[in-house]
């Protein structure tokens, strides 16, 4: 069984980044809490980026309504909403770091306090490609990592410096973990917000970074 | 000039050579060239370098090729489907060159307009960067990526008209225009070649400029990942 | 989000400023914002930089910024319609940096692509290539042109939905997503704004992501040169 | 009344152009004299583009059936064919740089003999810009050149060195004129073919460039 985790679970880390998220945003969601944030964007009018190829992306089908030619980034079936477009991998990567799509809300193995993000490889583990990962936290207006604030191990996966090769440099703006939210600013991190039955010195306590304030 | 061929096998004949380099669309299983891929194991051809944004899985797509030891190098943004691959990558007999997604998009467009070299800022401060030339725009560092030129691309599209102009359908268009585009020859495989005309030129994805020989086919069009809600949720 | 705006002047407000880049959609008169151009003219704003392929004729398209001196730089590739345009470039009124039409193109699509720069063949051993940086790949020389990037774009399509997503009709489609893409604003004009859905989502040419703000309204929609052909020939 | 052309008329070097073409071939064709090779190509397939967005241009539309949405690159009305398709500039001209246009038949206002191109500007004249022209020549397949052997005045205009600023430089691959066909080759310009009524002489006296055969 898993050990119960403190403060906010999944679910709750999924609906508190979804409140980074403002009417007519174009967005692009990573793989895992990420996808949970669709759930939480109520009544506002967010558009959903699949970086292979689609905006506006909808729900899984109901069964027997799967489409192979209709999936997500991550090869999942999908649905098409009235106002989707599709254009190809090109288009789809020059909206993406030119800067089009307003956030990227993406999962991470480790965040530096400087912003860097390393999500992609584990040296000597098993490679499996960085897919668009690199591409989206260079060229996303705004970078928002949502991932738990320590390892199994219970060691901090908020660092002074990366350990795993980067994804990006400088890249994060946000950081929303179990424990609380933290910006990237001048000198380290700030402390933005606690999670629920969270104290400032379990933060503090649980995070390798600079804290600023 | 004809383009339609009556099969995959009959589309490829003349243009297959050991150590080429090899564009192909799709993306995981969708939009893949499936035929022409069954076709070029089926040649026995080697040493290739395919440039694709995934590897296949070990029964299907470019797993095909990989299976046979036909795949020299491969260029990818993510190959995390297929165990086979991964067999071969770690014991040394098969090179990997991992670009960045868009990275990958973009150097296949550039090199089939006429690109050379553009500057990105994917990459920059990673082990992508490393060998790279770097250059400053506005006080920002970027990286040179070359295009992508290949001695042959394979594509899959929904429809075609007899000139090569071609639609997708959906997300499976994704790699195929891109890796159309920067081909030296292009082979395109559809699911149905319909008369000139049929298709509104305002709706034509991929001009038919860009493919030199098209097949029609039966495709399996495998799904990766079969995701569904259930109706009472709705 | 409420993108469609109840006129021109509307659409345009807050947007505007002395000095600002603007890049315009169209070819010649075709496809060209032309009740955005009118609405920028009526507003005064002044000492413009313009990226257009062309600079419209004397009494229409961008001819009419020329006429009210609101135009400091045109970048263009060809301005040979306009006789108002010669005399201010001629007598040192107007700056004019001439592109070739290509790496005009292909600079906007850059700059609305996150590509700052890019080499290119065109021009090569001209005087385009003056002062531009040089590198050589595979034994050719290219220079490096630079990605555009306008505070405004202004377009003209076809059709759009409420969201922004645009369609294009035949050749009035040329200059108008590139331009569109390399805007931080932009904002389109159209002939009919349709329900949300009623395009087919394959069918769409710019999603709606590049468009900001929308109107739709009547187009004159002038010709250039009228060539036609008799019926008895046919 | 203009002076009586020795050797070939514009139908005729016309004519004499659309031989260079074959069968499949996609092709752009200038302003002027290139503009009449549409007319000689017979049952060829041959593909025209337009560089404002086409590929398979047809024919000026009867009276009544012009429309402002569909013109060429000399802004004339002009119709499509049932092979046509429509795209933006900046993919229209991805193709022309790409090398996916087989060749271009262009006027000129001077070619010289290591294949400089000039037929965009001349100085203190009134500039007009060199459109699509400076793409073409850089990028296409095969460059063919259809002018006039000499000017006005009767000077060659066909060159040791161009000296009108160029629109290309070593770009040309054939030049077609009233009195023949040269084609460029390493040392300067060979002879492929007389005009009709035109003596080798002839030809030669009215060239400035070196002829090497």
């Amino acid at each position: 069984m898993a050990v119960e985790q403190k403060g906010w679970d999944r679910n709750q880390m999924a609906a508190r980044a979804a409140e980074e998220l403002e009417d007519g945003m174009y967005v692009n969601l990573g793989i895992g809490i990420p996808t949970l944030v669709a759930n939480y964007v109520g009544d506002k009018d967010i558009t959903l980026q699949s970086e292979n190829g689609m905006l506006g992306m909808g729900p899984f089908p109901y069964e027997g309504e799967e489409d192979a030619d209709l999936i997500n980034a991550g090869k999942q079936t999908i649905t098409e909403l009235n106002r989707t477009s599709y254009f190809d991998s090109a288009t789809s990567f020059a909206m993406i770091r030119g800067g089009k799509i307003a956030a990227a809300i993406l999962g991470a193995m480790e965040v530096a306090e400087n912003g860097d993000l390393a999500n992609w490889m584990i040296p000597k583990k098993l490679v499996k490609g960085m897919g668009g990962a690199m591409d989206l936290v260079a060229g996303v207006g705004r970078v928002v990592v949502v991932m738990d604030h320590t390892n199994k191990a219970g060691e901090s996966k908020v660092l002074k410096a990366c350990t795993l090769p980067l994804t990006g440099k400088g890249v994060v703006d946000r950081i929303i973990t179990n424990l609380g939210v933290l910006d990237v600013v001048p000198g380290g991190l700030k402390i933005v917000q606690l999670a629920d039955g969270i104290s400032e010195d379990e933060l503090r306590a649980s995070t390798e970074a600079t804290i600023v304030n | 000039m004809k383009k339609v061929y009556a099969n995959a096998t009959e589309a490829l004949d003349g243009l297959l050579k050991d150590g080429m380099l090899i564009a192909a669309g799709g993306f995981g299983l969708s939009g893949i060239p499936e035929l022409l891929i069954a076709a070029i194991r089926d040649s026995g051809v080697k040493d290739l370098t395919v440039a694709s944004n995934n590897a296949g899985v070990d029964d299907f797509g470019l797993g095909l090729l990989l299976q046979t030891r036909q795949v020299k190098k491969m260029i990818s943004s993510y190959v995390g489907e297929n165990a086979e691959f991964m067999r071969q990558y770690l014991s040394g007999e098969l090179e990997l060159e991992f670009n960045p997604q868009g990275t990958l998009a973009e150097r296949m467009r550039a090199g089939g307009a006429g690109i050379p070299g553009f500057y990105t800022k994917t990459g920059v401060g990673t082990v992508i960067a490393e060998g790279k030339p770097v250059m400053e725009f506005d006080g920002q560092e970027y990286i040179l990526e070359r295009g992508i030129v290949a001695d042959l691309s394979i594509v899959k599209a929904w429809k075609a008209d007899d000139t090569g102009n071609l639609i997708f359908r959906k997300t499976a268009r994704n790699f195929n225009p891109p890796a159309a585009m920067c081909g030296k020859v292009c082979v395109a495989e559809v699911e149905e070649i319909v008369p000139r005309g049929s298709i509104d030129p305002d709706h034509i994805h991929l001009p038919g400029i860009y493919v030199h020989r098209i097949i029609q086919g039966p495709h399996e069009k495998r799904i990766e990942q079969r995701t569904t809600r259930k109706r009472e949720e709705a």
